[in-house]
């Protein structure tokens, strides 16, 4: 694993030993969540296309561990960690996930589509590259409103290629918005790797062309991330503007549930899957230090099985939508005030 | 009544709705430091500071930040220089903004305006003189606006920027300099109504934007022949007020429609679409569409002025729904 | 006759086109190492090497250079991995593409096809179902071709890869695993005519792509009610093939369009705009369209289903056309 | 001025003496070409929109000089002087800003849309930034047929926040692609100045998120810029993939012909004019070696208003495009072959 290039202050310290479990618990509850979701998904429970967040639990958990609940995010296909981290009901999305009315978007949107903007979740994005400048505008609207809310953007590898990542990066510098750009790089584009679509060495080399700073860190190591997000983000809510952050990670799982991966070895999954399991990561690293021990872990699964159980339970006893249902919500007005607006 | 242009109008509305809400902010590119190419934004800035704001040379984030500062609780109007750009924020317009609502189950609203100067002006040739209505007509959850007057311009760009949706708001530039009556003070024109420009009993004539003076010139020579041109003037082209097209050509039996844009594929086939669907029994002609040829627009003056349609091509369809002949 | 799937159908074109002219290229994201999504892209690494490569997620690039590899001697083919994503290239299409041979007069050819594969399927929502050729309908330059079938994919695609100008050929993604029968060696299928799928009487059926299968179900059914129903498959959706639609329609009386995309401002408002323009005297009802509706593709079954254009939205509509109830 | 980051290796000194005086010329060719064209356009000659070169003259001179025939160039809608200095003939180039029959595009591009293809020159565009990935592909071309062709891709420095820009580079360089992207940073993106709209300190800061090299040079010094471009040009020709080499220098004229210029100042402008006129300065140097005098200047000036005013009675005694003429080009069949194509 390289490791980060800077040395962040070790904020990780300073947080109260309940919140060092905690970010142990939000890991657990994602790993737990995408286990369940790659099980309904192959047992035909859960339709569509599911991408699992696998792997790269340390990333969501490090950031979101510093965000408010009315600052935002934006998120990506692979959106599901992000959801849960943000502080977002397991029941509602389970049930969207199911296709269900109770669904955070009432079975219109589905995994790649998971939005809940209670708690500045502004969306997953079936685009990549899709969320970049919906951020920006997040952080316009800080600007503009005068709060000191900060807007995360969640991006992956092959993502850092669309001409979206420019155009926001330069804006963002430019108008110094409070946005933290967080690359999520698990060495993959679907089926292609960095080494292939990836011009520069490192996400991280391209914060010069913005005159931003750009961090690598270890994205499979909680604490780390979490110490650069905190850096990072005081620093975007102080109005120093954006940064880039590249969490070295990797995609445990096939691009999407099915995926053949045909474009890597069994090995090199299994290499990753044995010494770089963030989980496994963090827990030696809390118990080395006697603030976990078996006993923990073991509680914090059992109670993310608890609650997965029971937002299965309530995606399965919800309703579907009525077909007609399919009608509403494109507009702010409803169709029959003005029928000509869907026609 | 006082007379003031077209983009003086937009200003006026601008600046009202800037002082009566605090969230309406503004940004587009080269609109700061010298008010705008069609002076549609001088003065904004001494009055709004940073709240109207230059930009880079970078569409997509242009339309993309519109989505999310609307999601996030402000109200931006983006300007899109020249409408023909919305082509390289196509992405971020109709997988983006469209469905936003409606894919996460109607969880925000999404209060944003762009406005789009289109149209032929001056030999601006292929990727500056272009109406691209027809590229956003099948994009479910876009409202598309389209003034022919300083008062429809002030009082449109008002109710699009109080509108809780997206709304692309097209401007034809040939409008912007001329001058016509606008009420002094507050007003809004409501979106998704049509109005009559022009009562007739023998021709419905549908049009928009610059075209409905086109249109009315046409309709005044028509009338040295003896015909009667009544003229509906869109001004929403999506949602499209169809109620008040059927009711005309459910009166005058014949129904004729005149974009700037290019015929094939266009909101003509729209239009004549539905009044053929909605209005068959009642017509006594097929319903005509005239505009653009079907080709890019060229730049010497010769060709532009052919590709584009004239008030003879205006005169000539209406007289053929009347089997008249030219 | 043999049968193979439509997608191997596909690779046939490519592979005979591409040992046939080595100027042939083909580029797009995830094509090589696993083969493509539907894997139409198989084995063509093994024999053609570096003509085929994977890209990095950028289709400014994939686009924008399809145009400039094509102005420069070779005949780049490109893969949109989902037709969703013109939108994110729509500028280099529509601004780029489409004008380039009109406002250089002339001066070069422009062999390029981009492959798009679209339409509805699994539940892949709002931004992984649509059918786009509505948003490309408007834009003169371009060629738009949709295959119905294992056969004519293999003759439209090597007809297409052929084509001095730039072809979008869009493959419905229910169609890859279909399998039907395809005729030995090399043949070409011609740009630019419909075919008739099955003539009639009664009613003039125009459709395209996926939805040519479900009309020929509904005419089945309509069959077993005595209704005749002649099948016209476009093929080639621009240009279209006017004169054959006309020719049915002139023959039936009556004309039902329909296609997967949304109706509003879709294809068929162009196809229902021209046959009453150009048939008005021999319509016995008007020219109704079917197809999805006013909202993006939800995500959920009853919702997906709810918006697309189903058996009985087409029976119903040629019902309706004959002045019988359903 | 500043001055060039790297030392290329001094390629001029190689040049024969009358190609070092051709360089004056091609700078004296597009001077007057320019200056002609600004009259005509206020004399209402010529219609449309009219983006000049003037002070600009020694990029695309110093780069031309390194390019055989069969090189590309993609250009922008400030590209007259790309066209002359590719080798294009000044009376088609003339006849088609007049917008008659005899120019290049038949009337049809005019100013921001001419193109000479027969010189290799593919087009001035309309879009800004929409000719970066027109030169990779030209730059695929020559891959996929194993040719020593290159392009050259010109661009402003406000196009160069074009997410095109992102795409292009990305893509160019992993594929090594025989193109360099030759940037004309002349401080104003029409209204903007490059300290507003552009984040990094400058253009070539961008090409680390590449992997490339980009270099800054003195886009005002012919010799500077034929150096580097030597020296990129054959890097890109051999194999070694693309570069950025932007070029310092500085719009002497409004943006269009009629721009208002309220966002500088006039002692700005005539600071500029006096101080770093690319002609005065490469004059100079070349008096200052003895290798031209006064006399052969006039020559060159007298030779270029006399090859202007033949190109100007051309474009004069040339026929306007006849009005249906407007129906062809689009497609390689005509509309008679298949009229549905046109309707
Ligand atoms: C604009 C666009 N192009 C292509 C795709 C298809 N696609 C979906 S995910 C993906 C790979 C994304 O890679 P990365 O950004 O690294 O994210 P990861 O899947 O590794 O989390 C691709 C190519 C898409 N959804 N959107
Ligand atoms: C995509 C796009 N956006 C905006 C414009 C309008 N526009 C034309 S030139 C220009 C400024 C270009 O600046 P730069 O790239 O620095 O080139 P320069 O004019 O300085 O040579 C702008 C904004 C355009 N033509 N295309
Ligand atoms: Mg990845
Ligand atoms: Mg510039």
């Amino acid at each position: 694993m390289p490791s980060r290039i800077k040395e962040f202050p070790n904020r990780f310290a300073e947080l109260p030993a309940s919140d060092k479990v905690g970010l142990l618990r939000t890991m657990v509850r994602i790993r737990a969540f995408e286990t369940r979701a790659e099980m309904l998904f192959m047992n035909k429970k859960i339709p569509g296309f599911v991408h699992l967040y696998i792997g790269e639990e340390a990333i969501a958990t490090g950031v979101m561990a510093n965000l408010r609940k009315d600052d935002w995010i934006t998120s990506t296909h692979r959106g599901h960690g992000h959801v849960l981290a943000k502080g977002a009901d397991t029941k509602r999305m389970m049930a969207e996930l199911f296709g269900k009315k109770t669904g955070f978007c009432k079975g219109k949107g589905g995994s790649m589509h998971i939005a809940d903007f209670s708690v500045g979740m502004l969306g997953a994005n079936g685009v990549v590259g899709g969320g970049y400048n919906i951020a920006v505008g997040a952080g316009m609207s800080a600007q503009i409103k005068k709060t000191d809310q900060v807007a995360v953007c969640f991006f992956g590898d092959g993502a850092s290629n669309r001409g979206t990542f420019h155009e926001a990066l330069n804006l963002a510098s430019i108008w110094k918005l409070p946005v933290l750009f967080v690359n999520e790089n698990n060495r993959y584009a679907s089926t292609t790797p960095t080494g292939y679509h990836l011009s520069s060495a490192r996400v991280a080399d391209r914060a010069k062309g913005y005159g931003i700073e750009g961090y690598t860190v270890d994205g499979n190591n909680v604490v780390e991330v979490y110490d650069a997000a905190t850096t990072l983000i005081e620093n975007a809510r102080k109005g120093k503007g954006p940064a880039i952050l590249e969490c070295l990670t990797y995609r445990i799982k096939g691009h999407y549930v099915g995926d053949p991966e045909k474009y890597r070895t069994r090995e090199e999954v299994q290499a990753q899957q044995r010494e770089n399991d963030p989980i496994e990561r963090y827990f030696a690293f809390l118990a080395g230090k006697k603030a976990a021990d078996e006993a923990t872990l073991s509680a914090l699964r059992a109670e993310a099985e608890r609650e997965i159980d029971e937002a299965v339970a309530f995606a399965e006893s919800s309703p579907l939508p009525d077909p007609e249902d399919a009608l509403d919500d494109l507009f702010s007005f409803s169709p029959s005030e003005f029928p000509e607006a869907v026609r | 009544m006082r007379t003031i242009t077209f983009s003086d109008a937009t200003l006026e509305a601008m600046k009202e709705e800037m002082r009566r809400d605090p969230t309406v902010f503004v940004y587009g590119e080269d609109i700061v430091r010298q008010g705008g190419i069609f002076g549609q934004f001088k003065g904004l800035p001494e009055e709004f500071g940073d709240r109207i704001r230059d930009v880079p040379i970078s569409e997509t984030a242009i339309i993309g930040a519109a989505l999310g500062a609307a999601l996030t609780g402000t109200r931006p109007v983006a300007d899109m220089h020249f409408a023909d750009f919305i082509s390289v924020a196509y992405d971020e317009l109709v997988n983006q903004i469209a469905k936003n609502r409606y894919m996460f189950g109607g969880q925000a609203n999404i209060p944003l305006v762009v406005r789009a100067p289109d149209g032929i002006i001056n030999q601006a040739a292929a990727q500056h003189s272009q109406s691209v209505e027809g590229w956003l007509m099948n994009v479910p959850g876009l409202i598309l606006v389209a003034p022919s007057s300083p008062a429809t311009a002030k009082g449109l760009l008002k109710s699009s920027i109080r509108q809780n949706d997206p709304v692309i708001f097209f401007e034809h530039k040939v409008l912007y300099p001329q001058k016509g009556p606008v009420p002094e003070g507050e007003y809004l024109t409501p979106l998704g109504k049509a109005e009559i420009r022009r009562p007739g009993t023998d021709v419905t004539v549908v049009t928009y934007s610059l075209m409905v003076q086109k249109c009315e010139e046409a309709a005044k020579a028509l009338e040295a022949k003896g015909i009667s041109v009544e003229i509906v003037d869109l001004l929403t082209l999506k949602p499209m007020d169809t109620a008040t097209i059927l009711d005309s050509v459910r009166k005058t039996h014949r129904c004729v429609v005149v974009h700037e844009g290019v015929v094939n594929g266009g909101l003509g086939a729209e239009i004549a679409a539905r009044v053929q669907a909605e209005a068959f029994y009642h017509l006594d002609a097929p319903v005509l569409r005239v505009g653009a040829k079907d080709v890019p627009i060229p730049f010497s003056p010769p060709l532009e002025k052919y590709v584009a349609a004239n008030l003879s091509d205006i005169e000539r369809a209406v007289l053929r729904v009347l089997h008249r002949e030219a």
